[in-house]
């Protein structure tokens, strides 16, 4: 067996012992003893980041490994089998994952600490953890959607792990709910690609796909471009899990879960599958510019309406998460545009100071005591300062200040959108480069509020406020090196780096559409330093200087605040529409009429029918021999009529 | 393959020996009685094991076969044997047993003899009405397996029992009735029950089509397809644990067994013809089903209108008719029984210890009973298709087989699955999240017989999901061979209304 | 000689009494009696053929119907009896026990 | 000529006896007129030659089943039913299905057509002697209902006698 099956197989074995035995330990051992659930966890991870970086090292020798372990399912001419892929890309994605994984892992020893949950917690952290390298190392159709659906349900129990907090349940299911109107679409895709292609392999996908272009199909009776139509499902399943327009509305609730498990599922890993699967299906999404232009349309604009919304949140975590979602945008206009290599450029450096981002905001949860409002924070500065340094190098590294990797990648973006010479790309350039000098702004308008100026909690909070315990601290810092560091593998050209990442993944992703003038190349950077110093110059002159000025902006421009304020109403839209029109009809017409009247009405009526008849009837019965003995003798009289009639005839 | 013994009629008998003998013991010996009917379902399991190893799965042909000359002048005989059809149904009915037995320890309490005395009646039934071969003897077997059930919903079910029971029979015996006359017919045209020589008698298409509608209304009440479902809520709810646990593993199934074992093979063009009706209903049944689900406020309830969205996937992959659909079907039986006992098996034991099914009196229940809110998870999952469950395998297969049978079915036979999960998920978060109510504080959680009865369903669950090919090997070459003896008619797709118009006008002729 | 026709005349209008008498009294007694003269009325057709046609069929058939006419008579009476004990009356239309 | 004289006096005797029969108030004038009925019918029974049928008549009826009626009536008390109305109220529906009857009978003897006469000559009787005669074919050819009659009348005897004693202990 080679060393790469134990990759998903540690943070599994993890995730069974943790689950069974976790319990157990925990109690043998006591919270005072530090041995508890955790190390399981934590060694099943931490051997697995080990063998991921053997595996990048093996990839970068160039031996790319394509096997199968078993059959998964047989039926006719479909043959499924678990295997693994790992080429550049999933190289790429091993390393993010049990990177991040492992830091999270370390992180939540000190922050889950004294949880009743605490095994539990680990376990499907480590149960993630498994799905997610299924996921990335999934060498078929199938067995990605089995790593997609996975850690769908590992966020599912993760979002939901305070499951008696009302809200946490809800939020838990509704992103579970709504990542499965993506998969709708994702399953009938997968479907259809077997049903074209006869194989789910990608290797036979895409070596069939120059066979199918052109090929038309028939949906709902109009006659489409079968690969379009392949694509676009696809599309369906990344914009459910990658938490864009429309199926956005699931992220932000999902900050509900621990902060440790917002910062590795729904900010570093798993919203980033589907651009990960748009990458992987490069040749798919290559083959029809319809469904580029689409990708790329709604990256665009997802990324510049979730930075608005972001603007004017108060909840530290939910900034974040619409900053999240912008971020994903940004990814999606990459893949768009064709250029998936940079897509997953800013995939990595992202999955560093965003997962920063949020280890930073839950430690500063954690001092205090729970505490989302930024408005009710401020001056912790003094109080924690990793923390406070931690979150600045991640805030400077997202609103892409040159020199840190967010600048690499997201400027990259920018540029071959522009280049890409797709429809539209012009109108999602402009987007992406107003959703730059946002992003600046509200990330450092998060800063200021929490950690300068005046503390504006409440008075007793400030003697619970302290640093971090060191095991929380220390997954902080590392993130750190990696939001100012991780873009170096990816210095473009033009800054007299090798844009190595993109050759990297060029085998398997391809190349970008079009490099872009060397003029394009300095426009593009010089507008989007200045976004970025401009938004963060602003924040500071509004949240520092003039701090009276947001309330004055707020309420002179009161409609267009509220409608920020409360997300473009999309959520109470969703429950008017879906939520209560799905309730509706199923109380109304289908419970109560169909099936309580119309069936049920059928089904008892004959009886009742019967039963109404037989009442009438028994009224025959008299029980008086009178009449009895004249309906005889009638009888009679109709048989002698009805011989003679027939006598009549014959004669 | 064959063994010198006769190991199908030992598995029928078994059972049913063992329950007329329970007639003989004293009600006093409580315990012995319950040991005995544990005992006789094990063994019945442990028989059937073999079955299992020494099944040939490379021949599409009846095995285990058994015959003896019964009533020679109607051309019926005593005839069993399986294939890979019907194996595995025989194998989840024996452990069926078993997990009945169990689960019915403590929570029945009066008239213990006469429950497993119907009890073990019932298994016995089952199995032979999935060992038949001969029709004949089939619709004893169908017809007999009524009524220990009828007395199972109707003594020791809910407090609405009688109204249930007596529905579930008049439903049931009507479509069989039909069914009866059915064979008459067919006996009158062929001259046998041999289901074997009927095979290989070709029926005039008008024939085939009166006599598959007189088929169907036997099986679709049992499934239960969409208009006639109605039954399956109530009986489901009013039932005892064991009771709705053979209904949702075993007796539903009966149906969808019968279009496959019956309908398709003995009436090819009929069934080819008449298969677009049966995926609309089949599509109905599975939107329909899932959608009524979000109005129901009965725990029970809402398995069972869940149990006909699933089964709307069985019949929707049998009408598929390709390989994908029918694998998928029967894998779907396996996997809904397996589920939905589970589900069935899991709610009587919360409410043994609550006694009431409302869901508003639930609420925190994972943090009170954590390892019985893990097993339900499980059945959850299962139950909504998540990928390395069973469910999924079973579910994708289906869709995949409407799909290329019909896009249409397929795409909204894959809505089922996102309404799957809002009812089982919104099922889920009302009964075991948010606090706890106080209905439901200091339960205890389940016990090592309670966990046991779970376990083997629970490995089942995970089992098919992760290696289902052990599972679909069994079924593949039937399958085909079914299929290939579906499709050497001349198929007429296009005549499908004519079809039915003159199906109808023969009906009335 | 008496034309066949007459007797069978004769036959028909005592039956039709009979039975005019049967359904229309209520007298439970009566009712018995006039079944009597419609068995009578059958026994002269019978008797009538049995001479013309020279058949001593028919004859032996009347003396089966006096036979079955007895046995009529002793069950009737008897119900008769138990009838009025129970009811204080042989008047057959106020007793309906039997109304459904 | 003689014969007619006789038959019409027996018959329209006949009739009209058995239509006071039929409406009397007083259940015993009933039975006596019922009487005459059978002294009559057992007329018409010589005139065609059955005299021992006749004799049947005037015993069984007249005797037997003519006294089982007197003595229930006897045994009852029948004032109070006396003085009630005696025609059921559907009386006039009775009376025209009778009639209907009557019209259809007259209709059906239009089509009367005698079948083949047999050997039972009057000579053949009268040489065999009637009782004889009847014997012959009762016992041989009518040997079952024969049988079955007696059965029947084992029957109701046994069955008036459970009917109306009065307590079956």
């Amino acid at each position: 067996m080679q060393y790469y099956v134990l990759i998903p197989l540690l943070p599994l074995s993890a995730f069974v012992l943790n689950i069974l035995f976790g319990k157990k330990i925990t109690n043998i051992f006591g919270e005072s003893f530090k041995i508890g659930a955790h190390w399981i966890s934590l060694l099943g991870v931490a051997s697995a980041f080990v063998l991921s970086i053997i595996a990048v090292k093996d990839v970068m020798d160039g031996h790319v490994v394509n096997a199968d372990l078993y059959t998964w399912i047989t039926s006719g001419n479909l043959r499924v089998s678990i295997g693994f892929l790992i080429d550049q890309l999933t190289a790429v994605m091993l390393v993010v994952v049990t990177s991040v994984s492992l830091l999270v892992h370390v992180y939540s020893i000190g922050y889950m600490h004294g949880d009743k949950g605490y095994y539990r917690f680990f376990s499907f952290l480590s149960l993630f953890t498994f799905s997610m390298l299924m996921l990335v190392m999934a060498n078929n159709f199938l067995q990605l959607y089995f790593g997609w659906e996975m850690v769908g349900l590992c966020s599912y129990f993760l979002i939901g792990f305070w499951y008696e907090k009302k809200s946490a349940a809800s939020a838990a299911k509704k992103a579970f709910v709504v990542n499965r109107f993506g998969d709708f679409g994702f399953s009938l895709g997968v479907m259809l690609v077997f049903l074209t292609f006869g194989t789910l392999h990608y290797a036979d996908v895409f070596q069939g796909l120059p066979g199918i272009i052109g090929q038309k199909i028939t949906v709902l009776g109009f006659r489409t471009d079968l690969v379009t139509v392949i694509a676009l499902l696809l599309t369906c399943g990344a914009i459910g899990k990658s938490a864009q327009l429309p199926l956005h509305a699931w992220l932000p609730d999902a900050m509900e879960g621990p902060t440790p498990v917002s910062a590795l599922i729904h900010a570093a890993t798993m919203v980033t599958a589907g651009v990960f699967m748009i990458a992987r299906t490069a040749p798919i999404f290559n083959a029809s510019r319809t469904a580029m232009v689409c990708v790329m349309l709604i990256g665009g604009c997802t990324a510049f309406f979730a930075a608005t919304i972001a603007l004017v949140q108060n909840d530290i975590k939910r900034v974040i998460a619409y900053s999240t979602i912008s971020q994903l945008g940004y990814m999606f206009m990459a893949c768009g545009a064709g250029a998936y290599a940079f897509g997953i450029f800013h995939l990595y450096t992202h999955a560093f100071f965003k997962a920063l981002l949020f280890l930073c905001a839950g430690s500063v949860m954690h001092a205090m005591q729970g505490e989302l409002n930024i408005q009710k924070m401020g001056g912790l500065k003094k109080y924690m300062p990793v923390t406070y340094w931690t979150m600045l190098l991640a805030s400077l590294s997202i609103s892409g200040v040159p020199g840190l990797s967010g600048f690499f990648s997201k400027d990259e973006i920018l540029l071959k959108t522009l280049a890409s010479g797709l429809p539209f790309s012009g109108v999602v350039w402009v987007l992406g480069m107003l959703t730059a000098f946002l992003t600046a702004f509200y990330s450092f308008r998060v800063i200021f509020l929490t950690f300068h100026g005046k503390f504006r909690g409440h008075g007793e909070l400030t003697h619970h406020l302290h640093e971090s315990p060191p095991s929380m601290a220390f997954p902080l810092m590392v993130l750190a090196v990696g939001a100012v560091a991780a873009g170096f593998v990816g210095i473009p050209h033009s800054l007299g780096g090798h844009d190595a990442f993109a050759r990297f993944l060029e085998p398997v992703v391809g190349e970008a559409r079009s490099e872009g003038s060397v003029a394009q190349q300095w426009v593009v950077m010089g507008l989007s330093i200045l976004a970025s110093t401009a938004g963060i110059a602003g924040a500071a002159y509004v949240y520092l200087k003039k701090t009276d000025l947001p309330q004055m902006v707020a309420e002179s421009f009161h409609h267009l605040h509220s409608l920020l304020y409360n997300k473009y109403y999309v959520d109470e839209l969703y429950d008017l529409v879906v939520v209560r029109l799905f309730y509706r009809i199923s109380r109304g017409p289908i419970n109560r009429i169909v099936d309580g009247r119309i069936i049920e009405g059928v089904v008892n009526g004959v009886p009742s029918l019967i039963a109404w008849s037989a009442a009438r009837l028994r009224r025959v019965q008299t029980g008086v021999v009178l009449h009895y003995s004249l309906v005889m003798a009638g009888g009679l009289f109709a048989m002698v009529v009805y011989v003679l009639a027939r006598l009549w005839k014959v004669i | 393959m064959r063994f010198d013994y006769p190991i199908l009629s030992i598995l029928i008998f078994l059972p049913v020996v063992s329950g007329i003998l329970l007639i003989f013991v004293s009600r006093r010996f409580e315990r012995a009685i319950k040991w005995f009917a544990l005992t006789a379902a094990t063994l019945t399991f442990l028989f059937s094991l073999p079955l299992f190893m020494n099944f040939d799965k490379g021949t599409s042909r009846m095995q285990f076969i058994e015959r003896h000359a019964w009533i020679d002048d109607w051309g019926t005989s005593y005839f069993l044997g399986v294939d890979g059809i019907s194996i595995l149904m025989v194998l989840l009915s024996t452990l069926t047993g078993i997990l009945c037995v169990s689960i019915s320890w403590y929570s029945v309490k009066d008239k213990v003899k006469e429950f497993y005395i119907a009890l073990l009646l019932v298994e016995g039934f089952m199995i032979g009405v999935f060992c038949s071969l001969d029709l004949f003897l089939f619709y004893i077997f169908w017809e007999a397996m009524l009524i220990p059930m009828y007395l199972i919903v109707g003594v020791w079910g809910g407090p609405n029992r009688i109204y249930a029971a007596i529905k579930f029979f008049i439903y049931t015996l009507v479509g069989s009735v039909l069914m009866l006359v059915g064979l008459i017919v067919l006996h009158h045209v062929a001259d046998t029950f041999d289901l074997l020589k009927l095979m290989n008698t070709q029926l005039p298409y008008n024939l085939q089509l009166i006599l598959f509608w007189a088929f169907f209304a036997a099986f679709a009440v049992k499934v239960p397809m969409f208009p006639v479902h109605t039954w399956l809520p109530d009986a489901h709810t009013e039932a005892p644990t064991a009771g709705s646990v053979l209904l949702a593993a075993i007796l539903i199934k009966m149906g969808a067994y019968g279009f496959l074992r019956f309908s398709l093979p003995l009436f090819p063009q009929a069934s080819v013809a008449m298969a677009p009706v049966m995926l609309v209903l089949s599509v109905i049944a599975i939107v329909y089903g899932g959608l009524i689900c979000l109005a129901q406020s009965d725990l029970k309830r809402l398995i069972a209108y869940s149990s006909v969205s699933h089964m709307g996937f069985v019949t929707l992959g049998i009408f598929a008719m390709n390989g994908y659909g029918v694998q998928g079907g029967l894998l779907q039986m396996i996997n809904h029984g397996v589920v939905t006992g589970g589900l069935f098996l899991s709610i009587g034991i919360v409410y043994e210890r609550t006694h009431t099914r409302q869901i508003a009196d639930y609420g925190g229940l994972a943090s009170v009973m954590p390892i019985f809110a893990a097993f339900f998870m499980v059945f959850t999952l299962a139950s909504i298709g998540l990928p390395g469950t069973n469910g999924f395998v079973g579910e994708f297969l289906v869709i995949l087989g409407g799909f290329s049978r019909n896009r249409l079915s397929g795409v909204l036979a894959a809505t089922g699955i996102i309404i799957g999960a809002i009812y089982m998920l919104w099922l889920y978060q009302r009964v075991f999240f948010t606090s706890v109510n106080e209905r439901i504080a200091g339960l205890k959680d389940v016990s090592l017989r309670e966990g046991l009865t779970l376990l083997p369903l629970l490995i089942l669950v995970i089992w098919i999901g992760v290696y289902p090919d052990f599972f679909l090997s069994f079924m593949g070459t039937s399958v085909n061979s079914l299929l290939a003896r579906l499709h050497q008619g001349p198929l007429d797709q296009s005549n499908v209304m004519n079809g039915v118009i003159s199906g109808a006008g023969a009906f009335v002729k | 000689m008496v034309p066949l026709n007459w007797y069978i005349w004769l036959s028909a209008i005592l039956f039709c009494t009979g039975m005019f008498g049967f359904i229309t009294r209520r007298n439970l007694i009566i009712m018995l009696l006039s079944v009597e003269i419609m068995f009578n009325g059958v026994n002269v057709s019978l008797a009538a053929f049995s001479h013309y046609l020279q058949d001593a069929a028919g004859q032996v058939l009347v003396f089966i119907v006096i036979a079955v006419a007895a046995a009529e008579a002793a069950i009737g009476l008897a119900l008769v009896i138990l009838l009025f004990r129970h009811h204080e009356t042989i008047m057959i239309d106020e007793i309906n026990e039997m109304k459904g | 000529m003689i014969e007619k004289a006789f038959f019409l006096y027996f018959a329209f005797a006949a009739v009209a006896v058995s239509i006071i029969t039929v409406t009397r108030r007083n259940v015993m004038h009933a039975v006596l007129c019922m009487l005459l009925l059978f002294f009559h019918l057992a007329g018409l029974y010589l005139l065609l030659n059955a005299e021992f049928l006749a004799a049947v008549q005037i015993i069984i009826y007249a005797g037997a089943i003519m006294v089982l009626f007197l003595f229930v009536i006897m045994l009852l008390n029948l004032r109070e039913d006396v003085k009630k109305v005696q025609y059921g109220r559907l009386w006039f529906v009775g009376v025209i299905v009778v009639c209907g009857i009557l019209l259809a009978m007259a209709g059906a003897y239009v089509f009367m057509v005698p079948g083949q006469r047999s050997d039972w000559t009057i000579g053949r009787i009268v040489a065999e002697t009637h009782t004889a005669a009847i014997g012959q074919v009762l016992y041989t050819r009518y040997m079952f209902p024969f049988e079955v009659v007696s059965l029947i009348l084992l029957v109701a005897v046994i069955g008036a006698i459970v009917l109306a004693k009065r307590q079956l202990k």
